[in-house]
This record gives structure tokens, C-alpha cells and sequence, in this order.
């Protein structure tokens, strides 16, 4: 499974994505980001800051209790700052 | 209908004409320009010099964001056409970062098209920005004012 | 805060330009653009197709009502800039007619402002428009719609 | 006193402005409206339209019923119909 990081998270966790093998018991996005702060000091910083993620399944925006199901893409970013 | 995600800055008054070209039903053309600020206020009292911004967006996810807002737009108001051009990459004060233009027959769904495009766009499109200023590089919260703007066009 | 009441077209990305040059507290630019339409639709059943119409003013008053307009609008919101320019004479559909712009370091300010600028344009600027239709000339009256638009900024 | 008409007023009127002198009796915009209607034909055409009039003394917008006072110049024209 392929898991993306964007903006600040990308920075803290170090690159901007990489294949990871989670458990059969990582089944939601909240699990896999449970699992994924474990893996490294790095991860566990950017996963530690107290703010709200968005995430997204093969592209397509999701809540994060969301089952990964057979998706071959997770990602994971700070909200939007778009605009002005 | 046409959004384009872009680093070269954009001419407003060649999008503007081209967007009533040959077509004598429009009336009314309401458009926003957004622009770099040199400073970053933040809840009235935090302030920050910013000498650049950086914005990053999500290639081939953005595109589509911003056609469905644009899509939205069109299911809400009689448009004849509307346009969203965004910038990323680095950007100085001054710099233009987004242009949106809404086009009617008559002015209020032109306005009220351009503030939902704009309105939306911050909370609905995956864009981030990082400021470079004088402390280092700060990535930009989102502020709850956009949440609650975009809030205001739900059904 | 400039108005300009003239015969010839305007430059519409040139004026925005203009606008925002030099102040990077500038953050937020609405403009309106407004454009003769080959039809004239009243209350949805008559319908006239317009050849061209000609604009009516009353020279040195208008100018003096546009001002106090744009100066009402400095009053109400934290505007940076802004800019009312006005054709008079004859004008055939496709052509601009009216541009009104508002600047701001947010974008709520500049869109109410912009907004109220051509409400209230439209109901206390002294110009008249007479239609060049196959019927003959036809005097453009005052719509209800555009009064209660202006009304809905009554303090 | 100077009189002005605009728009479909000076249309029918079939002048851009006249000096008029009306008699003592004509105190507000009102009477002179009223007097202006009788001095021909055209004005009483013009002046019956069931449209509600604006008016206005030196230049400045008042409302029918003010007195006109040592005005030089009364105003009288159609709602206006500015911007698109």
C-alpha cells in the first residue's frame, strides 16, 4: 500500500510517500495512522501534533473511521490553505 | 466552465474578455483577485512579516476539486460561464495567487457564484501554503473564518 | 477612492493593476463588470431585442453622486481601494458599460463593498438609458429589483 | 429660474432647459411641476406620466413637496437606470 504526505506532515515525517506493509488489524484510516506513528520518531512527531488530518483513499477525501478496504493509496494532509 | 492549476502568473483582463466573448446573453461579470500579502495577521494580534509564500497543491487531485466546486456553482445559479485559475510555487507580495470570475445575465448570481467559488475553494481544494518570514518558514493554519464561510453555502 | 464618468472603454485589467500597485496590504480585489445584453427581459415575459443603447448623464452631478457613493463605502468597510468607472453614449451589446472595483486586505470587505457600489450605483447616479430596439426607442425603466437591492443596505 | 429636464422629460418637453418665471402662488417643487404642466401641451404630456418624478434644486436631490425657496435652477427627471 502506497501512503502519501503532503505539506507540513510530508516535511515532518521526511519523504513524500513510501510502500508500507500494516497488519490485518490496521483496517481504517485511524488504525493505519495509529500503526504508521509507530514506525519511526519521525512519524510519531508528525502524527503527534494535536490538529485535525484530512485523509484520502485513492485520491477521493474520506473521514478518518473510514475502512482502507482494497485502496492502493492513502494519503494523509493538513487542511486546505488555498486561496488569498 | 474552466479551472487551471498553473506557476505563470495569469493576465485578468484577457480572462475577462475572453470569458463574454460571443456571447451577448452575459450581463454581469464579478471576479476576485487574490494577492500576496507582506504580512500575515492572525487573530488581530500575531503578526508576521512575509517576504514569500510557497503553495503546494495535490497535481491531478486539484483539477478536479476545483471543477466540481466550479460544477456546484453552475447546479446553484444560472451561469453562462466561470473560471478558476490558481498559482503555485513561490510567490512574492503583490504576487497574484488566484483568480475566479462568474458570468450571468444579471449581477447577484454573478456575485453570489464568484463568493461561493472563492468560499469553497479554501476549505474544498488541496492547496497548502508555507510562509517564509523573518522567524523561518511557517506553514498557514486554516482559519476557522474559511470553514465558517464555506459553511454558509451549505444546504 | 476614484470615479470616472467617460465615453470610451476602460481597461479592465489595466484598472486592477493599477489598483493594487504598490500596496501589499492589498489582499483581496472585487470587481464587477458590467456589459450590454442584445435582449432586455422584463418580470420574464417581454422581451425586446436591443440593437444598442444609449446612456444619459448629468455632467458634473454625477461624478459628485458616484464620490459620495464610493465615500459611503470607505465608511462602512476597511477598503483599501476603490474604483467606479461609468461609460455614457451610445454602446452596442458586448460592450462594457459600468466597472466597479473594491480592495482590501480580507475578502468579505471587498465583496460587500463592491457589491453595494453597484447597488446603490444603480438606484442614486443620475443616468438614464434609452433602448435602440426594432420597435423604436425605448426608455429603460426603474426596476423594483434594483431598489430593493439598494434597500438591503439600509442601515 | 433656470428648469432642466432629463431623459424622456426632455424628450417630450422638447427642450433641454427653459427660463421660466412663475407666478408668486408657486412655492414647491410641486406647484411649478403643476404650473409647468399648463404652459403648453408638450409639458402636460410629459408631465402625465403616472411615474413617480425626481426632482432636484441647484443640483442637489430633494423631494416634491420642498419649497424652492431662492433655488436657481430646478431639476426634474426619471428614476435613474445606471450600471448594467
Amino acid at each position: 500500500m502506497k501512503v502519501r504526505y503532503f505539506a507540513w506532515i510530508r516535511q515532518k515525517v521526511g519523504v513524500a510517500e513510501e510502500e508500507v506493509s500494516p497488519p490485518a488489524d490496521v483496517r481504517t484510516i485511524q488504525d493505519l495512522l495509529d500503526w504508521l506513528a509507530r514506525t519511526s520518531p519521525r512519524h510519531a512527531e508528525a502524527f503527534s501534533e494535536a490538529k485535525v488530518f484530512g485523509a484520502a483513499l485513492d485520491q477521493a477525501i474520506m473521514p478518518l473511521d473510514t475502512p482502507i478496504g482494497a485502496a492502493r493509496e492513502v494519503a494523509f494532509f493538513p487542511p486546505f490553505t488555498g486561496g488569498l | 466552465m474552466v479551472v487551471r492549476v498553473q506557476v505563470e502568473d495569469f493576465d485578468v483582463g484577457g480572462e475577462l474578455d475572453a470569458i463574454a466573448r460571443g456571447n451577448p446573453r452575459i450581463g454581469a461579470i464579478t471576479s476576485f483577485v487574490g494577492l500576496v500579502r507582506d504580512m500575515h495577521v492572525k487573530e488581530g494580534y500575531h503578526r508576521d512579516a512575509v517576504k514569500a509564500l510557497t503553495l503546494e497543491h495535490w497535481p491531478g487531485v486539484t483539477d478536479k476539486a476545483l471543477a466540481d466546486i466550479e460544477a456546484e456553482a453552475h447546479r446553484r445559479w444560472s451561469l453562462d460561464a466561470s473560471l478558476i485559475v490558481h498559482r503555485y510555487g513561490r510567490l512574492e507580495p503583490g504576487e497574484r495567487i488566484v483568480l475566479v470570475v462568474a458570468a450571468s445575465p444579471h449581477r447577484d448570481d454573478a456575485f453570489d457564484a464568484c463568493r461561493f467559488l472563492i468560499d469553497w475553494l479554501k476549505t474544498k481544494a488541496p492547496f497548502w501554503k508555507v510562509e517564509d518570514t523573518p522567524s523561518g518558514e511557517k506553514w498557514v493554519a486554516a482559519h476557522g473564518d474559511d470553514d465558517a464561510a464555506a459553511k454558509k453555502w451549505e444546504p
